[in-house]
């Protein structure tokens, strides 16, 4: 489903993975590891088409891809169900009761976004994920703040999308209980050099 | 609650009755002033609304301070309950003088300084507002508007010696004071101490019924929440 | 789309009055001014109109900020980039968004001002309309001005220096239009420019909105 | 303290220029005010005084949600909360920086700006005392709106609409001191009211600016 | 050090804990447990004397405790060096080099906070903690996004801190490593009820 080959990402003026080479494959969970500063957040962003790469290619259908970073994109003057209503509406689906069922939220349907714990909110950021109804999720740390119950909830969520012939592209630093999940560790991949060493090394001599 | 609940259609109704008593009396039982015609009538809705209008923000005042001093939840909803009342006397002043204003000086508005101290009330009474509504945790709402009334009371005092300084106005002086000796003729003034009277009363009425408003809203909401957690 | 504008509509309806606060601030902007030029009558009344378009411009520019600063903060912005809503018509919902909760009510509500500012009797008919015609270009330049600093963390003074002088044409057309009108000359070239400016922002700006967008969200 | 506005005054700098801007901003209004009332020299002299203390406020104004919101975004403003520093001495520190940033490149550039408006000779060392003496209260008075309306996230319009009324005494005094030296009469009374308006602001409102914050962050 | 008798905590109009009873003494740390939206947050702002408390104690010596939550508290525009030399300005202390030995922050240290990536930003929020001098920490999920290798670092600084005669609460749902850590799970205090119930209900009699 999605394809990278030798992908070189870079953070600023400064490049910090090369030659990454990823396939993801429908069905399949791939779990992205590597240390602090290693280039995880950069590289999903990429592949989202947030950043564009340095060279390499990515390739996937379009408009296939559901991303999810650090922050949980929620607005806190509407209430639960009025942040995921308004997703589902972007994204062309009616249907948020299965997304309500997966992270266990229908207690908080009508409260105010701003009125829940960390954890609560991230939960309602992963929901989000179920009503893209795109078929590769690509997320940045999703268990952040969850308690124990709740990353076993998200990782039936992910199960299941799998089942359902969906693809998922993981960074984390826990263990997410996913079992037959393929482990990325990008950290052969790291390098840091500058992107342009003397952009006008020929300038000076024309 | 049945202390104000008992006194409340009382209070109303005397209310009521002096105003529209008063307001019948002036308006077709007293004479046309020999330099300002019928017009003149419109003064016993101007000053006794604009009488209120500022009074309103003392009460309001002395409300917040209790609140501040004694934490009374009351008080802090009773200035809630009053903001409006008093933004909306201080409109009918407002909308009163300038109606009043084209025929007597020839334009809507003029930059005098009584007239500008209101308007500048006005704007204090819609921050006010303002920032009740944006608050959503009503004891947080409450302190903050607490020490809004604390802080604009002052500079609307300033504002308005400021503003005396700025511009010598057209606007009458005060004609109802007990030792001057050019008061307004009695025709016309027992029917204004009419209004005015029915106009305070007519506040305190709305002000207790705003705030036994907002005292079930407060509980209405907790009881909604209530409902939600079991 | 419609999902979008509403959401925004409702959001800024829930911080407290997305309408109330536009007006009221246009309102204090118009009772300022003779605080500062002093209150005389007849001086007033020659600045009446272009003070208003002024203060229209000015309770523009402080909710501009409020555009895509949110969104960006907690991440929405992001996702909507993801999203199938292409960027440009995110721009133009935004647009639409901003002008209904300011532009709009600054319209309907300026002849009450032009009273307070002794506007001449015949200038009141052409201040509205000179607004609502010229707003929505306020609107779409703003929005453009908003996608270009967002994330940019400066408050709001950036944003207002780059946007000011794209203010120029629309404040100068305006304005004109309603002293023209005030003072029974023709309104009809600088209306019909100041049109030419909302119509051609409205159509082309979305797309360096969206653009401007992109680079700053990589 | 000191540390405290060092970094602020730091950031302002890093944050695209805090003095830059401010004073861009009322370079840019006083720019569009001949655009709006038209360019007639003779108007202009009389209005200049009045337009240039009131582009000053504006200026103030669109900086005021920077004083606080930021700390709060980031977590900064409940770390400071919870530190040896008095959240009093917070906030007058933070209307300090407030002003070295605003208030003072104002005051020094206005004189510049009186020229573009064809302010009166005798106006312009006026205008400068003036400014230096009354905009610490329009800082300190910020500070108080900004604390008011920390984690609102209303855009500046509320913040705006709260600190407006309170700005008219500063503003009156103020713009009355420069027409007043213009025209050659007497500035003391307007004067001695605008420094008492400031010192007494700096005196009570940090008090009042720490009990809000105190309250919003709770 | 900190004493808690019988406290009651609530957020909004809801009261979520009661009768919380927690001593900490000098060189002790507490893992404080408890599932998403049990109240540790609200706990902990409280004990630090950010929100009042519904009933009940805190005694503590004044000006002893070192808060941190969820957010970072960092200064993007500022490099690590300004920010962490800032802190330690306000707190009084001089001495910055021990806080950049703990998390290892040398090489970062005159990078615009800014540019760095999750994990880095939350060291660098934690190396304040050093910075402050004080001895007892209140921190709220100190680990998120943190990689292995850095939630081993935070243990050692923890550890390091108690031998100094410190003492640390600290809500996590991870595994810190914290070999004798006392685990005080606020489960059997979460409670779900209205503070005031019906705060008028004597105001309609009377
Ligand atoms: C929009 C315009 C006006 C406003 C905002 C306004 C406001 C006020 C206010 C604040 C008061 C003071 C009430 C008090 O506290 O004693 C007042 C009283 C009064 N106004 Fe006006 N006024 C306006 C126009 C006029 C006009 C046009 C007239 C008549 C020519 C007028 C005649 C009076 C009189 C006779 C009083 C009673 C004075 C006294 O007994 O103190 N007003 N008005
Ligand atoms: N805005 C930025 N500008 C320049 N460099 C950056 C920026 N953000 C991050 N970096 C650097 O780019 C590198 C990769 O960062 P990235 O955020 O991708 O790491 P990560 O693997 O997600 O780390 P973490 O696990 O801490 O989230 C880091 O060394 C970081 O310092
Ligand atoms: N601003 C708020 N207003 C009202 N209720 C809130 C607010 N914030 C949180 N709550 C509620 O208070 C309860 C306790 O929240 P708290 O943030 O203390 O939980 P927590 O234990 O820190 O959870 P997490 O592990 O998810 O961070 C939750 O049920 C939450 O829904
Ligand atoms: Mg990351
Ligand atoms: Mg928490």
């Amino acid at each position: 489903m999605l394809e990278i080959t030798s992908l070189a990402c870079a953070r600023g003026a400064v490049q910090v993975l090369q030659n990454v080479d990823l396939n993801l494959i429908a069905g399949e969970a791939v779990v992205l590891r590597g240390p602090n500063g290693a280039g995880k957040t950069t590289l999903l962003r990429i592949i989202a088409g947030l950043s564009p790469a340095l060279s390499g290619q990515i390739k996937c259908a379009s408009d296939s891809i559901a991303y999810s970073g650090h922050a949980d994109g929620i607005k806190t003057n509407l209430t639960v169900a009025q942040n995921l209503n308004f997703w589902a509406g972007v994204f062309g689906q009616r249907d948020i009761t299965t997304a309500f069922d997966a992270f266990d939220l229908h207690d908080l349907r009508d409260r105010p976004a701003g009125e829940m714990s960390a954890g609560q909110k991230r939960r309602l950021s992963l929901a989000r994920l179920l009503v893209t109804g795109r078929p590769i999720w690509c997320l940045d740390e999703p268990t952040v703040s969850l308690d124990q119950e709740n990353v076993a909830r998200f990782a039936s969520a992910v199960q299941a999308h799998l089942a359902r012939g969906g693809a998922a592209l993981i960074a984390t630093h826990i263990d997410l209980g996913l079992a037959d999940a393929r482990i990325f560790d990008i950290k052969p991949f790291m390098c840091r050099k500058l992107v342009e060493t003397d952009p006008f090394a020929d300038w000076e001599a024309a | 609650m049945s202390l104000s609940g008992a006194v409340l259609p009382w209070v109303t109704a005397l209310a009521v009755a002096m105003v529209v008593g008063g307001l019948i009396w002036g308006f077709f039982f007293t004479p046309n002033d020999f330099r300002q015609g019928a017009t003149v009538k419109i003064i016993y809705i101007h000053v006794p609304a604009a009488i209120m209008g500022s009074g309103t923000w003392f009460m309001m005042l002395a409300a917040s301070l209790v609140w501040v001093i004694r934490r009374h939840h009351v008080s802090a909803l009773a200035a809630k309950a009053a903001a409006p009342v008093g933004m909306v006397f201080t409109l009918i002043g407002l909308f009163t003088g300038a109606v009043w204003g084209q025929p007597m000086w020839g334009t809507w508005w003029e930059w005098d300084p009584r007239l500008t101290a209101f308007l500048i009330l006005f704007l204090f009474y819609l921050g006010y507002m303002a920032l009740w509504a944006a608050v959503e945790n009503p004891d947080t709402a409450a302190d903050l508007t607490a020490v809004l009334c604390l802080v604009g009371t002052v500079f609307a005092v300033i504002a308005r010696y400021a503003i005396l300084f700025w511009n010598q106005g057209l606007h009458q002086g005060a004609s109802l004071s007990m030792d001057t000796e050019e008061n307004v003729a009695d025709v016309f003034a027992y029917p204004l101490w009419t209004c005015i009277i029915g106009f305070g009363l007519l506040f305190i009425c709305l002000v207790l019924l705003r705030t036994r408003t907002e005292i079930r809203a407060r509980r209405l909401s907790a009881l909604i929440a209530q409902e939600r957690m079991a | 789309m419609i999902g979008l504008l509403i959401r925004d509509l409702r959001l800024s309806v829930k911080a407290g009055g997305g309408f109330g606060l536009a007006l009221a601030f246009f309102l204090i902007v118009s009772v300022l001014v003779p605080f500062g030029i002093g209150p005389e009558t007849a001086l007033l009344r020659e600045v009446s109109g272009g003070i208003l378009w002024l203060g229209a411009l000015l309770a523009c520019l402080l909710s501009l900020d409020r555009i895509f600063a949110l969104d960006w903060e907690d991440g929405s912005l992001e996702l909507l980039a993801t999203s199938p809503l292409p960027l440009e018509m995110v721009a133009i919902t935004k647009s639409a968004a901003h002008w209904i909760t300011t532009g709009l009510p600054l319209a309907l509500v300026a002849p009450l001002l032009g009273l307070f500012l002794n506007l001449p009797e015949d200038g009141f008919l052409w201040l509205v309309i000179s607004l609502l015609v010229g707003t929505p270009a306020l609107s779409a330049i703003g929005t453009f001005g908003a996608a270009l600093t967002v994330g940019m963390r400066r408050g709001g003074l950036l944003l207002s220096l780059l946007v000011l002088p794209l203010y120029v044409p629309s404040l100068l057309f305006g304005s004109m239009v309603v002293s023209n009108g005030a003072s029974g000359e023709a309104v009809g070239t600088p209306l019909a420019l100041l049109a030419a400016i909302s119509l051609g922002s409205l159509a082309i700006l979305p797309f360096a909105s969206a653009s401007v967008l992109r680079v700053n969200l990589r």
